[in-house]
């Protein structure tokens, strides 16, 4: 695994411009809310362009780690403030600064204790962006501890439904989650001897002794799949996105849920090889029922949120099942799932957050009827349910295809279960747009004017992308394929 | 045998005569508050001058009284934690109300007298010194606890306390007994070279075990942690401060000395400390759940505390000693925050409920600021002094193999984070049922908690220094093996 | 196999021909929703360049010796290289012709039909993703590009169906037509990813070549064969997945025209004969292919019978038509399957239009009312009608005659002489349901208002308007009747230009024997009759045999009941069934045991914080058992 | 030694369990107080035997100690629950109970 220095610590500007953005943030007084909005702005916006370059800079034929920094820590324990980004991270990277950008301008008619709403957004995107960043065991788990806390008061306190409720449980899922990552990650470290948690080193194969990667693997699958909500470990999700306020869980279902699949691809299946290919078929099991048992649950909801909130299970039921079938395929399928399906979920939230702040409904009975009143609002939304439906053309197509494809050559029986899902999924996003939005024009929602060009440019920006990585999925394919062939090419000698 | 090398000591033994003699002033007619002044900022003054001689003496090194009071880096660094600990104690004892005013003087008396004790306690290496430094801090202790103005609650706990502390304190001494009577030595290095031979012998142990009853009571373990709600509820806010910070510490540090010298060999022994960290752990938590007075609640978290100590000593090897001082440094740290916030909220000094929090975050952000810091420390989130003290102690712990106890141990957080956000969602969440004056906070107040919110959030993000100078003061205690 | 190097020109149109279309989507989409005409304009003027290139391109490769493709490299990852690009080969040609011809005079047409319909712009942005997406899959060189393109034509129907969403029954047949070719798609998607497992290769040009496929097991290629075949019941509407092209009638009916007669669901029928030297090669799957074609077809003819409904009938014949043409490439009849597809989307999409007239003029789709209201006087619409349905039963001079002679050649040659009586029967009722038709328009019913006063008040005031809407919905009548009437001559060029590309079993075989012809004339001139009997005769009481046997209405108005059971399916199984029982299991069992689980801390917490209190004797008492309990443990 | 030394550990080990007894017993706060004096008295008995055994002053030095600490053990203990008597009127420590 080469490593080729940054010339200038790109990454670390990542995450300086979030915590200074935070800083200044706090020390706006509370009452002028135009102008924090403003600089969170230009702080969100400078995020999104460091996160662009970074992007299109990474070297796609020489693949490996890139923007490397290295700094000793905690010598006396190995530990080392140790960024890079490879093939695997990168795309996530890129998600986490469109829908930390598209998250702050879809919050911008929020008016009650702003300044606190934007200094913590600004601390748990810090925290997201540390996590896909960091190569350092010690460090990926305090990035995804940051990301944690200041989830509970965003949702306790601008929540919507059950905030409470919903705030304790998802918070004390996620940290009951970390109680199991935490002794994996020491696990790690003390097993291999070598007294380092940097990544690279741990990573080579025959380190750890088969028992030892079993049980880590294990500990670690189901610590991030809390996160990533596999199938059984799911219930908070929902209650966590229909309690939280749009611009949070448009972060927290399209980013937060991309670090448990990303911290299970990272950390589980790159340390623990053997533990992966000995749980894989476990995997797939929960993988496949999560897919048909979200989209069943799906077709039950009544509100909004809880149909999209069911829907990103099923849609990461999809990656854990790319993540499962051991394969290249897979794990190109799996990465790309991530980010296709963060933007769209960051599409759908952002969407319902404006129509919310319009009707203060999100019951679908209720709603009927909005095509009329607002097209390109209802438009947004419907283009995100059609990507939801994973339609060709959007990018949530080819992330399908490729699982679907890797699924189907590993375990037969499975891809035919999982692609059926996709009927059931087509039902229940359409049953949601007609309810919603068709049928004759709501007389209660008569007075409403369409989304005006400022407050759209969030769902602009995220149905563009949308469209351009449907179009042309080579784009993501290529960077993802130079961390994927390598490490399944060392895993097979 | 030269004298210089207990500079702290003898501060500290002046500075507590200094406030006996005041106290022997008669009580003048002027306003009261003035002269509370002048003894605030008498306290204050001695407690910074103190700070700075235990920081001169750091590097002293040698023996005092044959042998039986040993002062190297281990003691000299718990003493500077010690003086800090006073310190910071004395700086939000401005306007103590709950205490009579004729006390003043008696009250800051016997506070340099309970630290002046905890640090013989702590260069303590015989059983003798160590039993007298202990009866001499208990003492001051149980005073300080009965001195509060509200009788009824400050008594009862006074009593409590008391008789809680000479039981264990009468215990250890029968340990203590049967220990030299099998081992023939008083000294902790002597009786170092005996012991491992003998270790299986059953006088031996119990009176290993019956000595440790005496440090556990300090340290609120689980058989000997009854007292610990009763008095910091009964206590005055200060006190009972001085009582989660300072003891604390002391009782860290004597329990790691005698375990690094008498420890070794058995496992029976570390059985039983398993045994005692997971159940007080477990007890504390889930006490804590249903609390509804803050200062309880703090109890029944120290006594968690005390059993995530408990795994970093029971690992025996100098890793572990070294996370236990990091783990003391961190709970000085985040209990005294979380006291100065409920200090600065009660000025009449009344036992504050989690209620009476509500809209905090409108009333004063900073201190609402400092209480989520704390409280987040206290649960372990990474950002800060408490998740690097616990990493620490579980990497100590999952070396030697204790992987289960780690995985309890994150349970455990887990359950504890959930009555801290409970505190926290009173503060940030709940509207006052009428809207409450916004809390005036003097700018002394406002830097030190700045200050501390720094130290607990700064110094968990980049520890390195401080993981250093534990790893310095562990080093004695495995030099004698 | 890959063609020679590609002609520039030939590379330009095909671009120019399938990315206008998609360019116009998008600019009616974003810029031009304010304006109708420009969004007309834009969308009718890429249709015609689309028309012209289809054309050049046809008239260019008309002697074509191999197929020429171009194709760029998409997903280069390790073991997933899909090649994506065009495929110039006759069938495409065409099929992109007949597309292209079909949607030029539709949006025409609809510039009369839709005048003055708020969502004119959504329409037409709506027309073009519909042909750009027809076009790039009649020319796609991969299956999955093909898929690609083959899920878009599903959207573009939904969004077509769904046009007047105000209508809840729009949006219902949106959903179900979705939903249904959707299960079909899924089908489809398995088929062709399991084909890519085993060859590695999703190019059509490969998976056509016998070679290629030398190393599959037979029994695998047959599953793989019936999973596609699968995407083709869905898409054509066949045997199980028929009920939800009756309901797209909801939409606008230059929609039902252009997608639900002649292009759309064709796309089945042209997937299967794209694929044909492919499926040819698993005979067990051909004969399932011929099975489902004739059930559907007289399944289709029976519905038609009894249908009220102008364009239901029309719906109900296309699926028998289509079955048809299953039935004869099923048979392997290549040329009279694809020769049947180009006729049929002319006249079909010639009966709809009138009956576009008709409901234009009228506002009713039941051709009781519509005989009332005296729909015979329009002169255009009428006789196009009845020559479409003279065309669509196969009378003589007409291009229905031709494919229906072609069909019934290919039928002939099969060994079993069943599906040649099911061909026969079903010439029948297709020529019975379609002159039942005219002659209930034609007869002049009882109380029909005076001849004199145009009966449609609606239509009284704008007069010049009226004018321009007349001639523009007439012009593309005129053209299709033209076409219905030439096509049929054009038969043998046609089989050359196709036959010449193809080594199909026994194509050119000899002549099959001409009774089969002559039968099927018999047929279709008796059905014509006995429909005169029971509608045209003066004193006709316009009651067909089946109204008579009310048993055989009702199975055959309920559509066999096939509605009822997938209603039943999706309301009790899947609604109150499965998501139910996910739903409470995720409250009660997944749920309810984690909040358990919490209760029982706080619970637990209680007790311990309860065992705190109490005096302090029994403090002491308790630390000193507990020492003396540890001090015990010592001993074991 | 006049007697062996194991014969000290017992008397001394019944003495401190009466002193246990009597401090759990009784239900007087003085009682208890004096419970405590007892267990203190039993270690001073094994610390002098240890002495002899071992014939090393240590043991000596530490029963004067203890001595003296018991000394300000009784006064600060009395001092305390005479000054509750005063308040409270009674030596029953269960009425010394409200703190829930």
């Amino acid at each position: 695994m080469q490593m080729e220095p940054a010339s200038f610590p790109f990454l670390s500007a990542i995450l300086l411009s979030c915590v200074v953005g935070m800083l200044t943030i706090m020390l706006i007084p509370e009452e002028k809310h135009r102008l924090i909005k403003q600089v969170s702005v230009v702080f969100s916006g400078i995020c999104l362009l460091l996160t662009l370059y970074v992007f299109f800079a990474f070297n796609r034929k020489l693949g490996g780690l890139q923007f490397v920094e290295h700094v000793s820590w905690i010598p006396s324990l190995g530990i080392s403030y140790f960024n890079a980004v490879d093939g695997f991270s990168l795309p996530n990277i890129l998600l986490t600064g469109i829908v930390f950008f598209t998250g702050v301008l879809t919050m911008w008619e929020l008016n009650t204790r702003v300044k606190e709403y934007f200094a913590l957004y600004f601390l748990m995107v810090a925290g997201v962006f540390g996590l896909f960043m960091s190569m350092d065991l010690f460090f990926i788990f305090v990035w995804y501890d940051v990301s944690l806390f200041p989830m509970y008061l965003l949702i306790a306190v601008w929540g919507t439904t059950r905030k409470e409720y919903g705030a304790m449980k998802l918070t004390l899922y996620l940290l009951a989650g970390s109680a199991l990552i935490l002794p994996a990650i020491i696990l790690l470290w003390a097993k291999s001897g070598l007294d380092t948690f940097s990544f690279v080193s741990l990573m080579h194969p025959g380190l750890f002794t088969p028992e030892v990667q079993k049980f880590a693997f294990l500990l670690l699958f189901l610590g991030f799949g809390i996160l990533a909500a596999v199938w059984p470990l799911h219930t908070w999700s929902p209650d966590g996105h229909v309690a939280a306020p749009h611009g949070v869980s448009m972060v927290h279902a399209g980013v937060l849920m991309k670090i448990g699949a990303f911290g299970i691809l990272r950390v589980a299946i790159m340390l623990c090889p053997l533990g992966w290919i000995y749980w894989a078929k476990f995997m797939a099991v929960l993988a496949v029922i999560g897919i048909v048992y979200g989209a069943f649950v799906g077709l039950m909801q009544t509100d909004l949120k809880y149909v999209i909130g069911y829907s990103s299970v099923s849609h990461m039921g999809v990656v854990c099942l790319g993540l499962s079938t051991v394969t290249v395929a897979g794990l190109n399928g799996a990465v790309f799932q991530m980010f296709a399906h963060g933007i769209m979920t960051a599409l759908f939230f952002s969407s319902v957050g404006y129509i919310y702040d319009r009707t203060h409904t999100k019951m679908i009975p209720e709603l009927g009827g909005l095509s009329r009143i607002m097209p390109v609002a209802s438009g947004f939304f419907i283009m995100a349910a059609l990507a939801g439906m994973g339609l060709p053309g959007l990018a949530n197509f080819w992330g399908e295809l490729v699982v679907f494809l890797a699924a189907l050559k590993v375990y037969p029986l499975f891809g035919v279960i999982a692609v059926l899902g996709l009927v059931v999924t087509a039902l229940f996003m359409l049953r949601v747009v007609q309810k919603a939005f068709y049928g004759p024009a709501n007389p209660r929602f008569a007075g409403l004017q369409d989304v005006s060009l400022w407050l759209g440019t969030p769902r602009i920006i995220l149905a563009a992308v949308l469209l351009i990585v449907g179009l042309c999925p080579s784009l993501l394919f290529n960077v993802i394929r130079t961390a994927s062939v390598p490490f399944m090419n060392g895993l097979l000698r | 045998m030269n004298w210089t090398i207990a500079g702290p000591e003898i501060f500290y033994f002046a500075a507590s005569l200094w406030f006996l003699l005041l106290s022997f002033a008669p009580p003048r007619k002027p306003a009261a508050d003035r002269a509370h002044r002048r003894e605030y900022l008498t306290a204050i003054f001695l407690a910074s001058v103190g700070i700075l001689v235990c920081l001169a003496s750091i590097h002293a090194q040698g023996w005092l009284f044959i042998r039986a009071y040993s002062v190297d880096v281990f003691s000299q660094v718990f003493k500077t934690l010690l003086s800090l600990g006073l310190f910071l104690i004395v700086s939000i004892c401005g306007h103590m109300t709950d205490i009579d005013d004729r006390r003043h003087n008696e009250f800051y008396f016997l506070l340099f007298v309970c630290t002046l004790a905890l640090m013989l306690l702590v260069s303590a290496d015989s059983l003798l010194s160590i039993y007298l430094s202990l009866e001499l801090s208990s003492y001051s202790l149980y005073i300080l606890v009965a001195l509060r103005k509200k009788q009824s609650l400050g008594l009862e706990a006074g009593i409590k306390y008391f008789l809680i502390g000479s039981f264990a304190s009468a215990v250890m001494l029968f340990g203590m007994a049967l220990l030299y009577s099998s081992s023939g030595a008083a000294y902790l290095p002597a009786m170092a070279k005996v012991l491992p031979a003998m270790i299986a012998h059953p006088a031996v142990i119990i009176g290993l075990l019956f000595t440790l009853s005496g440090f556990f009571f300090k340290l609120a373990v689980f058989p000997f942690h009854f007292w610990a709600p009763d008095t910091y509820q009964g206590a005055s806010n200060q006190v009972a401060a001085y009582i989660a910070t300072a003891s604390k510490v002391a009782a860290i540090a004597v329990i790691m000395r005698v375990l690094a010298f008498a420890g070794h060999g058995s496992a029976y022994l570390v059985h039983v400390l398993v045994f005692l960290s997971v159940v007080s752990m477990t007890l504390g938590n889930l006490a804590a759940i249903v609390q509804k007075d803050i200062k309880r609640l703090l109890a029944f978290s120290t006594i968690a505390h005390s059993g995530y100590v408990l795994i970093g000593i029971l690992v025996l090897d100098p890793a572990g000693y070294s996370a236990a001082i990091f783990y003391a440094l961190a709970l000085l740290a985040m209990k005294f925050t979380a006291f100065m916030v409920v200090v600065e909220l009660a000025p009449d000094g009344r036992n504050l409920q989690i209620e009476e929090l509500a809209g905090l975050h409108k009333r004063s952000p900073i201190m609402a600021l400092a209480l989520l810091v704390a409280l987040f420390s206290l649960a372990g989130i990474p950002p800060t002094i408490g998740f690097t003290g616990k990493f620490l102690i579980f990497t100590a712990a999952i070396q030697k193999g204790y992987v289960w106890l780690v995985i309890i141990a994150m349970i455990n957080v887990v359950i504890s984070l959930y009555y801290y956000l409970l505190v926290i969602k009173a503060a940030y969440l709940l509207e006052p049922a009428e809207a409450l004056p916004p809390l005036v906070v003097s700018f002394p107040k406002k830097l030190l908690a700045g200050l501390s919110i720094a130290a607990i959030v700064v110094v968990g993000f980049c520890p390195y220094w401080l993981i250093q100078v534990a790893q310095a003061a562990a080093q004695p205690l495995s030099l004698w093996r | 196999m890959v063609g020679s190097p590609p002609h520039a020109v030939d590379l330009a149109a095909l671009i120019a021909a399938t990315m206008l279309p998609f360019a116009s989507f998008l600019a009616i989409l974003v810029a031009t929703r304010g304006r109708p005409r420009l969004s007309a304009g834009l969308s009718i003027g890429s249709v015609t360049i689309a028309l012209v290139c289809s054309i050049a391109l046809l008239a260019l490769n008309f002697q074509l010796a191999a197929p020429i493709q171009f194709s760029t490299r998409l997903i280069a990852s390790s073991g997933l290289n899909i090649p994506f690009g065009f495929l110039l080969d006759p069938l495409n040609l065409l099929m992109i012709v007949v597309v292209s011809t079909i949607c030029f005079l539709v949006q025409v047409y609809s510039l009369g039909y839709m005048a003055g319909d708020p969502g004119f712009s959504r329409y037409y942005a709506f027309m073009s993703l519909f042909t750009w997406a027809m076009m790039s899959l009649s020319l796609s060189a991969s299956l999955l590009q093909l898929y690609f393109f083959w899920e878009l034509v599903g959207l573009s129907s939904y969004l077509l169906i769904g046009f007047w969403y105000e209508k809840f029954s729009a949006t219902q047949a949106g959903k179900k037509a979705f939903v249904m070719t959707r299960a079909g798609d899924v089908a489809f998607f398995i088929g062709f990813l399991l084909l890519f497992i085993h060859t590695g290769d999703l190019s059509i040009v490969h998976l056509n070549s016998r070679a290629a496929l030398a190393g599959i097991s037979p029994s695998f290629l047959t599953l793989s064969a019936l999973l596609i075949f699968g995407g083709i019941v869905g898409k054509s509407a066949q045997f199980p997945l028929l009920t939800w092209l009756p309901d797209a009638m909801e939409g606008p009916t230059p929609v039902s025209a252009l997608l639900h007669s002649a292009t759309m669901v064709a796309a089945g029928v042209y997937l299967f004969a794209r694929l044909f030297p492919f499926f040819s090669m698993s005979p067990v799957a051909m004969s399932v292919f011929l099975a489902i074609g004739t059930i559907s077809m007289l399944l289709a003819s029976t519905m038609a019978l009894v249908s009220r409904d102008i364009k239901r009938v029309w719906a109900y014949s296309t699926i028998s038509q289509l079955g048809f043409m299953i039935m004869a490439l099923g048979a392997g009849g290549y040329f009279a399957g694809v020769f049947h597809l180009t006729t049929h989307a002319g006249f079909k999409a010639l009966l709809f239009l009138c009956s576009g007239v008709f409901i234009h003029r009228y506002e009713t789709n039941d051709i009781y009312e519509l005989s009332r209201l005296g729909a015979r006087r329009m002169l255009v619409p009428m006789v196009s009608m009845v020559l479409g349905a003279a065309a669509l039963s196969g009378l003589p001079p007409l291009s229905g005659y031709f494919s229906k002679e072609a069909i019934m050649g290919s039928l002939s040659v099969l060994p079993d002489p069943v599906w040649l009586a099911a061909g026969l029967v079903g010439v029948f009722l297709t020529a019975y349901y379609s002159f039942r038709l005219i002659f209930i328009l034609l007869l002049p019913g009882e109380s029909e208002a005076p001849a004199g006063a145009p009966a449609a008040p609606a239509h009284e005031s704008d007069e010049s308007g009226h004018k321009f809407q007349d001639r523009v919905m007439a012009l593309p009548l005129i053209i299709l009747s033209a076409v219905t009437v030439i096509l049929g001559f054009f038969a043998t060029p046609l089989k050359h230009f196709l036959g010449a590309s193809l080594t199909a079993r026994g194509l050119a075989g000899t002549e099959a024997s001409s009774w089969p012809h002559m039968a099927a004339l018999a047929l279709a001139v008796a059905g014509v009759s006995l429909a005169w009997i029971e509608f045209g005769r003066k004193g006709a009481k316009q009651v067909g045999f089946v109204d008579r046997i009310p048993s055989l209405y009702r199975l055959f108005s309920e559509r066999w009941y096939i509605d009822r059971f997938y209603g039943l399916l999706v309301n009790v199984v899947v609604d109150r069934g499965i998501s139910r029982l996910c739903y409470q299991n995720d409250k009660k069992v997944i749920d309810g045991s984690i909040d358990g689980i919490c209760e029982g801390t706080v619970e637990s917490g209680r007790v311990v914080a309860f065992l705190q209190t109490g005096m302090v004797q029994y403090r002491l008492l308790a630390m000193f058992a507990v020492l003396v309990l540890l001090a015990l443990y010592f001993y074991y | 030694m006049i007697v062996p030394f194991s014969n000290v550990l017992v008397v001394a080990g019944i003495l401190f369990a009466l002193g246990v007894f009597c401090t759990v017993a009784r239900r007087n706060l003085i009682m208890i107080v004096l419970g405590i004096e007892i267990m203190l008295n039993a270690a001073s008995i094994v610390f002098v035997g240890a002495a002899l055994h071992l014939d090393s002053l240590d043991g000596q030095t530490f029963v004067l100690f203890i001595l003296a600490v018991a000394a300000t053990e009784v006064s600060v203990g009395l001092a305390i629950i005479v000054y509750a008597f005063r308040r409270t009127g009674s030596f029953d420590p269960a009425n010394f109970n409200l703190l829930r």
